[in-house]
């Protein structure tokens, strides 16, 4: 009996020490971000998280009546972590797909963007064909014309995507069986080593990229057309864990209204300069 | 960050360290079995594996135990928590082998001198036995502070904002990646370098005993 | 035509820091002699045996093997000697028996006595082995070959280490105190065998404390004192009424 | 304890296996022959050598691989001059530059190990081999090495065992080694614990070998300090 209590004590303690202790009444919620996907979220020099994500959450939180704290975590271990109790929601440009819903659970979107190819602007696979254009896919469509036409041209390159991503899934499924394709930790890594010239390709988010470019200074620039549509989910929602009915219901009413009264639009044109709302 | 939870994990370890030696010396067959299979596990498989599994399991396990006890709900564990106990059990593993080799390395003769001047065990052992054992555990310590701080750096990849994290987003923000994990790596040096020195001090004032042990290094 | 010395030292000098060892010093050894260096503890004996086969680099003097001399150059101020090829040559002719024998721990004592003949000398390995199984019986630990030097007696050891120095077929044999060691009733097997060594001629330069053996099998004795040669003559001279007051001093303590 | 998806994990971390074993026993050979480089550097007895070699093993000793290997991969590959040296298309290669950051690491540490070993052979047996005219490469072959190697072995078996572990972190600069391909699995599963006990037990296992195997060699080296066989005669 009195180990019982001092094991409980000990198992309270260390949770109260963790922060994203979860009482059934949700007063303070901790959302982890990656600190390294611009401009969704990232890291200032001064060590806080910026974006348009943490300005979101904000947003969010007061609409939920919550504190909320935001941690920074690793972007690969992020599911696990998340159902593991590290933090109780992930809000990391997170694609809503049925293969994570097994897993964990969605609120609503609050954003939904296209994907593309990116190259050095010295690279003979700039401009290829379809640039400048977009192309819709359904959810784990393949032999798509456009998408072929451009399989042909990156035969033998080396494509580099970010580990366990949505956009990791299409380029196995699409490009795998012709080109070299490499998993990154972070999406920065990937750029630089585009920009280094290790791979040919890079392909992610096409908001994210568009930042990625101004830090490039220029050398790097998108080839071959937009994809957009169902392939990517639903857009990208808060992941939950799938016991916490109640947290996903507080937020999907908060993401509703700042849909509905242009929060959303504001920051997205803000930080995006397009507006990233889903359709 | 670095630093704290590089004591934090040194300290740690030096309470499993000094558990598992004296598992591995009490000569119960059970315990020694325990001790071996602990000193083995955490030093043959990777560092970076375990912090994963303590990071992710240790908050599982964590919140299996308070749901057994009746408590609902998650409970996590913190990063720093995960991985300070991550670094601490490996510096744990490595410590106990310090630890057995310095008792082994006090000579018989001076354990039987100080019985026959008729001290007890509990005595021995405070005034012969532990001056002795840290004498000789010291400069292995230190290597473990080394190991264990560079250890530190693979915490990164738990969201801990230590040095080699806070170098890698820094690099990946700025595309400034040789700059940083320059400084990074520099930053790392004039840590052990200095604890270099202290534990050079530490060591010079135990071996006051035993001027031969200078100058040979 | 005269004879060619097997061993000429001429006026070796030698110091320490502003300790001065070795205050010129010469010595010569024709064939078949057998001379017993004798003097108190830092007299300079060992210094001076080193100095021959160049373990220390002499700060002066000339050393001749068999009619060859070391050549030496001055080289940043110091005694160096000018190839390190000719050192080689001269000090595989010249063998050397320690104190402490020095035996190599991670090899027999075969491989120990076959090494130099083989490495260093260049010869065929079967017919080094052959000789070198006869140079172990010679010395009387011939079932001993494929021990290691730790599972062996410190004569035994010390016995294993004159082979390997017979081995080299040397014109001059060193010994630096080879006894002083052992045990003492480890120190006559040692002593038979140089014994035995002397008499079969071989050249053989020793330093010692073993008075018997300096009276009664060399044929010449030197008496070192303060790094100079005190008084150096047949034993039968340096032991009888012409010893010089030094020496009858120092051979005092021994018969005490 | 589901069976299967153990057994299936086991599969597929298995077909990484060779990825593992290429980057230890290259990043280890490789590693060795520096560090016998470096530790003829530091002990050969010129000045600016041996400050060169005591500044390696300092950087390399001191800071983390994990920095280290970055460096290399994401740090060289800033540069021009490096991206159209002659070097860039092995430079190019993830595994080349695990490879290279592993041996750079390991050549610090094994060079300490070794410079160990060599300040253990004792000075007489040195010396009694210089008396019989052993001088340079043919003493330190001969007599310096194959004492120091063995007086090494246990630090050294220790170091092979570390670098054994520290091919995992290859996997952050995108080689697909074991635990790289853990970290995939659990992406598509999201079932951290089992993949990541899976591997593991390989390391263990990997290593389990790589630790009998000095052992046998350790063995093998020291039988002149084990006790004397049953003589014929006692």
């Amino acid at each position: 009996m009195k180990f019982r209590t001092l094991v409980v004590a000990g198992a309270v303690a260390l949770a109260a020490l963790a922060g994203p202790a979860s009482a059934k009444d949700w007063k303070t919620v901790t959302i982890t971000l990656e600190g390294a996907y611009a401009p969704w979220n990232m890291t200032n020099p001064d060590g806080t998280l910026g974006g348009f994500e943490p300005e979101l959450a904000k947003v969010l939180c007061e609409r939920a009546k919550v504190e909320c704290k935001l941690v920074a975590s690793d972007w690969d271990g992020m599911i696990p972590a998340l159902n593991a109790g590290k933090f109780d929601i992930i809000m990391d440009a997170l694609s809503i797909t049925d293969e994570r819903k097994q897993v964990i659970d969605f609120t609503i979107p609050y954003a939904q963007t296209p994907a593309a190819f990116a190259t050095t602007k010295a690279s003979p696979l700039a401009n290829a064909a379809g640039s400048g254009t977009e192309v819709k896919m359904d959810v784990g469509q393949t032999g798509v014309k456009e998408i072929d036409a451009l399989k042909e041209a990156f035969k033998g390159k080396t494509i580099g995507i970010q580990a366990a991503t949505v956009y990791a899934k299409f380029i196995y499924d699409n490009f795998g069986d012709t080109a070299t394709v490499r998993e990154y930790k972070t999406g920065a890594d990937r750029d630089i080593d585009l920009q280094n010239g290790r791979i040919d390709l890079g392909f992610d988010d096409s908001v994210y990229f568009q930042s990625a470019f101004d830090a490039a200074k220029g050398e790097l620039v998108f080839t071959g057309p937009q994809i957009v549509g169902p392939i990517w989910g639903a857009g990208e929602g808060l992941g939950v864990r799938k016991s916490d009915t109640d947290l996903r219901d507080m937020f999907s009413a908060a993401i509703k209204s700042a849909l509905a009264d242009g929060t959303v639009k504001t920051l997205s044109e803000k930080w995006f300069k397009t507006d990233v709302s889903p359709k | 960050m670095t630093l704290a939870v590089t004591a934090v994990a040194l300290l740690i370890g030096a309470v499993l360290g000094a558990i598992v030696a004296a598992a591995k010396l009490s000569g119960n067959r059970v315990l020694s079995f325990l001790g071996s299979v602990y000193t083995t596990v955490f030093r043959g498989v990777p560092e970076l594996l375990i912090i994963y599994l303590i990071y992710f399991g240790g908050s599982t396990a964590v919140t299996a135990i308070g749901q057994a006890m009746g408590y609902e709900g998650f409970l996590g564990l913190p990063s720093f928590a995960a991985g300070a106990l991550a670094v601490g059990i490996i510096s744990g593993s490595y410590q106990a082998e310090v630890f057995r080799g310095a008792y082994l390395a006090v000579a018989k003769g001076e354990l039987e001198a100080a019985s026959a001047i008729g001290m007890s065990r509990a005595l021995r052992f405070r005034r012969i036995i532990m001056p002795q054992v840290l004498r000789y555990a010291l400069p292995g310590v230190g290597n473990v502070w080394q190991l264990s701080l560079k250890d530190s750096a693979l915490i990164s990849v738990t969201g801990l904002a230590e040095l080699m994290r806070t170098s890698q987003v820094a690099a990946g923000s700025t595309r400034q990646y040789f700059l940083f994990f320059i400084v990074g790596g520099a930053l790392y040096l004039v840590l052990t370098s200095l604890s270099d020195q202290v534990f050079d001090r530490a060591e010079r004032r135990a071996n006051r005993s035993m001027p031969s042990a200078m100058g040979q290094v | 035509m005269p004879e060619v010395p097997r061993l000429s030292v001429r006026d070796i000098r030698k110091s320490f820091g502003s300790h001065e060892v070795l205050r010129g010093i010469s010595l010569e050894a024709r064939d078949g002699d057998v001379i017993s260096l004798l003097g108190a503890s830092g007299s300079g004996k060992s210094t001076f045996l080193r100095c021959i086969n160049l373990l220390e680099v002499a700060d002066g003097g000339e050393v001749w093997v068999d009619g060859e001399q070391i050549r030496m150059v001055q080289k940043g101020g110091r005694n160096r000697p000018a190839s390190q090829k000719q050192v080689d040559h001269i000090r595989a002719e010249l063998g050397m028996v320690f104190q402490s024998f020095n035996l190599w721990s991670h090899m027999t004592i075969l491989q120990n006595v076959v090494e130099g003949p083989v490495h260093v000398l260049k010869r065929p390995r079967a017919e080094c082995v052959e000789e070198a199984h006869a140079l172990l019986r010679k010395v009387g630990i011939g079932d001993k070959a494929d021990a290691y030097p730790a599972h062996l007696s410190g004569g035994q050891q010390q016995r294993a280490a004159i082979a390997r120095a017979l081995a080299m077929k040397p014109k001059v044999m060193l010994f630096d105190e080879p006894t002083s060691a052992l045990d003492p009733e480890l120190v006559g097997e040692v002593l038979r065998v140089m014994r035995a060594l002397a008499e079969e001629g071989t050249t053989m330069l020793v330093v010692t404390h073993e008075m018997g053996f300096a009276r009664n099998v060399s044929n010449r004795v030197a008496f070192m004192r303060e790094g100079l040669v005190d008084s150096m003559g047949p034993p039968q001279e340096m032991f009888g009424a012409g010893a010089s007051p030094a020496f009858r001093q120092f051979i005092g303590h021994f018969q005490a | 304890m589901d069976i299967a998806f153990l057994s299936s994990t086991m599969v597929t971390l298995l077909k990484a296996l060779p990825v593992t074993l290429a980057l230890f026993a290259l990043s280890v050979t490789i590693g060795c022959v520096l560090a016998l480089v470096i530790v003829w550097m530091r002990v050969g007895g010129n000045r600016y050598l041996a400050a060169f070699a005591k500044g390696y093993i300092f950087v390399f000793r001191g800071s983390p691989l994990l920095i280290q290997m970055f460096l290399v991969f994401y740090g060289l590959a800033q540069f021009d001059f490096i991206r159209n040296g002659p070097l860039w298309p092995l430079l190019r290669e993830p595994f080349v530059c695990a490879v290279l950051s592993l041996a750079l690491c390991t050549g610090g540490y094994s060079a300490e190990i070794f410079r160990g070993g060599i300040r253990s052979v004792p000075p007489r047996e040195i010396e009694a081999a210089r008396a019989i005219g052993m001088s340079g490469f043919l003493l330190v072959r001969r007599i310096i090495a194959p004492i120091a190697l063995r007086y090494a072995l246990p630090a050294y078996s220790t170091e092979v065992v570390l670098m054994m572990k520290s091919t995992s972190l290859a996997s952050l600069v995108t080689v697909w080694e074991v635990t790289g391909v853990a970290q995939r699995l659990i992406s598509h599963t999201y079932r951290t614990m089992e993949v990541f006990l899976c591997a593991a037990v390989i390391y263990l296992v990997l290593n389990f070998i790589v630790l009998q195997a000095m052992a046998l060699l350790e063995h093998v080296l020291s039988r002149h300090l084990r006790a004397a066989p049953p003589a014929a005669k006692v």
